[in-house]
């Protein structure tokens, strides 16, 4: 066990593979001598070569399409992009092309591939509109993608590598600000987390709050705020969205007769409609309250000035307000 | 274009200083008419309503088969695009692969009926599934290249697309990513002068697409796709340059398609008949048959072989696939994700 | 009036306006000589010639990219995607540009720019996977942007003047097989139909169906097949996606108490999962059974066998088998 | 490179021979001067924590002074990218407006204080908003353009990214439209050898991004962008071209990069001391001083005078721009769609 950050949670992750599998590759903009923009390919160039960690030139499109190539070819590409806002050029390399190769083959090709991208926005990541976007509503929505959003630093890890060995192209979504944020025991070598079961971390009776990212973060801290009040919040992370652990998310609103989800996207068909949809649907027989969504707010993103950027997001404080309402619904 | 078409007139010579034999000649020759007939089977059905939709590659054959023959069957990749039947037989898919797959029954190699027809893919043959946004191909082309290169396999790839694909960003990005590291990939741009029924001149600026290869740091090539020979010529050099690890080629064939873009389109709207008639003398099955007949390869009883053993095939995969069952509606969920 | 077919509705709409007013052109592929593939664009080059009726280049993102900076200098572009499912490559300009102009901005710029794009499936389009798809999720969750679907013939003309002269970016998403389905009474000349509002196409006390575009088909057709059951469904036809007419959502909810949302789309976060989620939110206390939604399979898109494409397809069926078992519930 | 820098060294006859007069030539170097100063004063508010971030077009500023002066700056459009500071003075917008845009204040013209530093926007100069997804803007440009030679209005257009940009797809895609209908649009592309940390090397295999314009049907040309008036002279033609519906041009300015990337980078990780010292050597700023010093255009006192000039604009600039208020928190949901 080490106590590590998330980045480096990730950065041991891909190490971990890269020197125990070498058909593992990176690429994207800047992970070679650089080590990307956040250091999660720190030190690669050096150990690894120029030839499995590869600075692409500056094209989203080819990432994924090459990285496609490459995963059909017999590797196992990690491709960067630098900033979620910037996949929207490969988003036909994605949605049409990794995602369909297995379907549209019948099972004859297969595209084993995962794309990190750093995602979100919050007054202190000064992103604007450009550097700050959550992207996860456009990604859940295809299938055969798969779509991974983790919270903690050994959730990081462990999710990432079992991304890496996954068959299937894997979106892997990682909150900028969670980077740098916390330290957890991270499980040293060969440790995955499987993808799909969603984690129930911290229980409770009163309502049930599905959260994933760094809004899991502001989630529990408002869960700590309403304790005092008595509010028992019980707050499950996602951790994947896509496939969604519907079980986990059933059984606590079950338990909890009351469902609130936070997301940072926009409100408006952000990934939290999913989850409503569902529930309303397979538990409105447990329900004993509106689904209650604390989203995003529906502009086109995070603005850059403090004063905007607050404006936007979720905070523990909204988020808490609209507990303490459900609460009392 | 009369610049560029610096190849003399067919005379023996020039297929032997290319190596090629009298054997290989009546093979190509056999490939390119096969192709010929699947495909004018394909329209027949359609128009019979047995099929909704074809798509084709009339007046590419030459072309294809022509490069393609420059490459290892054996090892070397086919990432083709919905024109090239006929460097997909070369590739070793036979008449049923691609008669089932235009009537989508069960067994369907390319994609077991769930693309629309000329949506080839078969791992046996190295040939890569076929989507149907255009360029995206180009990209997977250099990724596998690239994997070959990482992997020093000794593989190539082979890459295709229409002139009016080149538009896309996609080629862009493809063919400079190639150039930057050298790999062993070939480009063909099949240039029948229409996407549809957008003509060239609004399209690109330029007659050649072939002369942006420059600007990638590496060949591009003009031949004429009904000269199959020059084709092969183009193709050889091509695979050489990959295979000695000096990078991407671009070869333009310069060909004519001799339908309507698919039985959906009618191109009497904004094809000029006597264009379409110009296109049916640059036909490469006769300017082919032409040469081999002048060389003494094909002889009236040959040809007659040839024809008989391809009306047989077609007749069989026809027959064959028709007989085959609808894809049982209960697999419509397989293959999203890999199966345990 | 004229009894016109939609596709017909739609011609009429962007003749109407390109005589009006000339800083109105169209641009796409196969616009021009040809007329589009599916012909809604039939005559225009003979009339306007080549500047205004333009053929462009093979590549979507250089059609929206190209139509937004016309927008900017002063036309009014209306831009066809040939086929929805070619709207991809496009993405990021549809996304990060023409949606965002005049945020970013803080309103100094604005892009009045329609999007035309046929999209849809079915045993009868014969599309396969790549000619058949709905893309309207990934889009109705941009701010920014407006998405409009209709079904009408009338509404499709209305609308579509609407959005040609609307300020800002509109996605006019048709659906291939009401082209030359039904025929309907559509006003000659100068007419719309506000971006917006949804409509009730046939009342009813039981239940309320949401739906759009060729599902309202299919839901129409169900309501009636279960009418002689005593079942008495509302249809709500929402035309307008983005901005979403929640009121009439709701009103119809409070007064049927059951919700059935139909799309074709993938199930899984699709566009019903927001009006679910809107319902679950804002009507629960009105609610007398869970928020049901019949949508198209979670595959990669609608496949071309026949039978693969039926499996795949809400049909009348389907929902009216909904219907029953939501009016039991 | 040097054999494209066939310009003699600086004489007086150069600046005369394009018909610029030495208040020109002094107003040129004020803006470049400028330009540099409000750029170093952000990195200081930068640094002492006053501002979250700074992107920088240090290096690039006698390239765009120079092509930007022959443009007309009443009708002409901009569409820029971020190290276009130096431009987008020359278009007009003041020193106030861009510290604005630095501290995010209420009264930014660019955004409102919605966008980062350096995207700009003011419609009062013609200057298009500018994105953060790199190449986007060719695309815009070439739709301007196309609005601009329909509706007749003798508009021209000019945008520009670096060499690292024209790796997207976007960028062939503009470049491919432009050509084709022979739009009124300047094309530059600022080279300074690095993408972020990504060397030209691993970017294209050619060393002059400019050797595609071919490609594209219309002229590229390369030049030194620290000799500001090669610059003018490369702006200058493309501007008659454009004119004179002769259609666009790609001018590719040789520039350096003289700060990390941004407030984010460390450069020394990815680029040697000695390739940053060499930089310095061609900064237009220097270059271009000494030729008006050469030419007696410029002397200690003019020079005095001028920095003096932009001390004080700079100076006020900065404290107009921290005094203002930030964004009212309830403006945040305006403007998502047009208002009534
Ligand atoms: C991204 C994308 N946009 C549009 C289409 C529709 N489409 C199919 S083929 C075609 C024309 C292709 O022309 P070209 O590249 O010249 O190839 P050709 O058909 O002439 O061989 C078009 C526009 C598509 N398949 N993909
Ligand atoms: C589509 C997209 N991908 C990635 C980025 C992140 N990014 C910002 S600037 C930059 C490098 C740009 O290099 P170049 O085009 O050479 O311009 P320079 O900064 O050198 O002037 C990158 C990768 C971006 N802004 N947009
Ligand atoms: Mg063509
Ligand atoms: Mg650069």
């Amino acid at each position: 066990m080490a106590e590590l950050r998330y980045i480096d949670a990730i950065r041991d992750a891909m190490l971990t593979e890269m020197r125990r599998d070498e058909r593992v590759l990176v690429l994207g903009e800047d992970v070679g001598v650089k080590g990307g923009v956040f250091g999660a390919t720190d030190g690669f160039h050096a150990e690894f070569g120029e030839a499995r960690v590869l600075d692409t030139p500056l094209a989203e499109s080819l990432i994924v399409g090459a990285a496609i190539g490459m995963a059909v070819g017999g590797l196992r590409p990690i491709a960067e992009i630098q900033f979620s806002d910037f996949i929207f050029p490969a988003f036909n390399q994605i949605v049409s092309e990794a995602a369909r190769i297995r379907y549209r083959s019948a099972g004859a090709f297969g595209c084993p591939l995962v794309i990190r991208a750093p995602y979100g926005g919050g007054v202190e990541v000064h992103g604007g509109l450009y550097h700050s976007q959550s992207v996860e509503a456009f990604f859940a929505h295809v299938p055969g993608l798969k779509v991974v959003t983790p919270y903690a630093p050994s959730d990081a890890k462990g999710l990432l590598i079992a991304a890496i060995r996954d068959p299937d192209p894997v979106l892997f979504l990682e909150h900028k600000r969670l980077y740098r944020a916390l330290r957890e025991d991270v499980p040293e070598g060969d440790y995955t987390v499987p993808i799909g079961p969603a984690l129930v971390r911290r229980g409770g009776t009163t309502l049930s709050v599905f959260a994933y990212g760094q809004m899991l973060h502001e989630a529990l801290r408002a869960a700590g705020d309403v304790a005092a009040e008595g509010l028992d919040v019980e707050v499950v992370d996602l951790r994947t969205l896509r496939p969604l652990d519907a079980a986990t998310i059933l059984a606590s609103v079950r338990k909890t007769g009351k469902a609130l989800i936070v997301y940072e996207d926009n409100r408006f068909m952000g990934f939290g409609a999913e989850v409503a949809a569902l529930i309303a649907e397979e538990a409105f027989d447990a329900l004993d309250g509106p689904i209650v969504r604390v989203g995003g707010l529906d502009v086109p993103a995070v603005p850059y000035a403090d004063t905007l950027a607050a404006a936007f997001m979720p905070t523990a404080g909204k988020i808490a307000d609209a507990m303490r309402r459900l609460a009392a619904y | 274009m009369a610049a560029r078409e610096t190849h003399a007139r067919p005379t023996g010579a020039r297929h032997e200083a290319l190596g090629l034999h009298p054997d290989d000649l009546l093979e190509m020759y056999y490939h390119i008419a096969l192709a010929r007939a699947i495909d004018e089977r394909m329209w027949v059905l359609q128009r019979a309503g047995l099929v909704p939709f074809v798509i084709s590659g009339q007046g590419h054959e030459g072309a294809q088969v022509g490069v393609m023959w420059a490459t290892d069957r054996t090892r070397d990749w086919l990432v083709p695009y919905y024109r090239q039947l006929a460097a997909c037989l070369v590739r070793g898919m036979s008449a049923r692969d691609l008669m089932l797959g235009l009537f989508a029954r069960e067994g369907d190699p390319s994609s077991g009926g769930r693309q629309m027809p000329a949506h080839w893919a078969d791992p046996r043959h190295r040939i890569m599934t076929t989507s149907s946004p255009v360029a995206t191909q180009y990209l997977h082309a250099v990724g596998i290249a690239y994997a070959a290169k990482v992997r020093g396999t000794g593989e190539l790839v082979v890459t295709s697309m229409g002139e009016g694909s080149t538009s896309q960003g996609d080629w862009h990005e493809a063919m400079n990513f190639a150039g930057v590291h050298r790999l062993p990939v070939v480009f063909m741009v099949e240039n029948n002068r229409y996407a549809i029924s957008v003509p060239t001149r609004l399209q690109m600026a330029v007659e050649d697409v072939a002369v942006r290869a420059a600007g990638y740091g590496f060949p591009g090539v003009v031949v004429d796709g009904s000269d199959v020979l020059a084709c092969y010529e183009a193709g050889r050099e091509a695979v050489r340059r990959a295979r000695a690890g000096e990078g991407p080629t671009l070869i333009e064939c310069k060909v004519e398609r001799l339908t309507a873009h698919s039985s959906e389109d009618r191109q009497e709207k904004y094809r000029p008949t006597a264009d379409l008639e110009a296109a049916r003398s640059k036909d490469a099955l006769v300017v082919f048959k032409h040469y081999l007949e002048q060389v003494g390869v094909l002889d009236e009883a040959r040809y007659t072989e040839i024809y008989r053993r391809i009306r047989a095939e077609v007749n069989d995969a026809t027959d064959y696939a028709e007989a085959r069952p609808m894809p049982d509606a209960a697999t419509v969920g397989r293959h999203v994700y890999a199966e345990e």
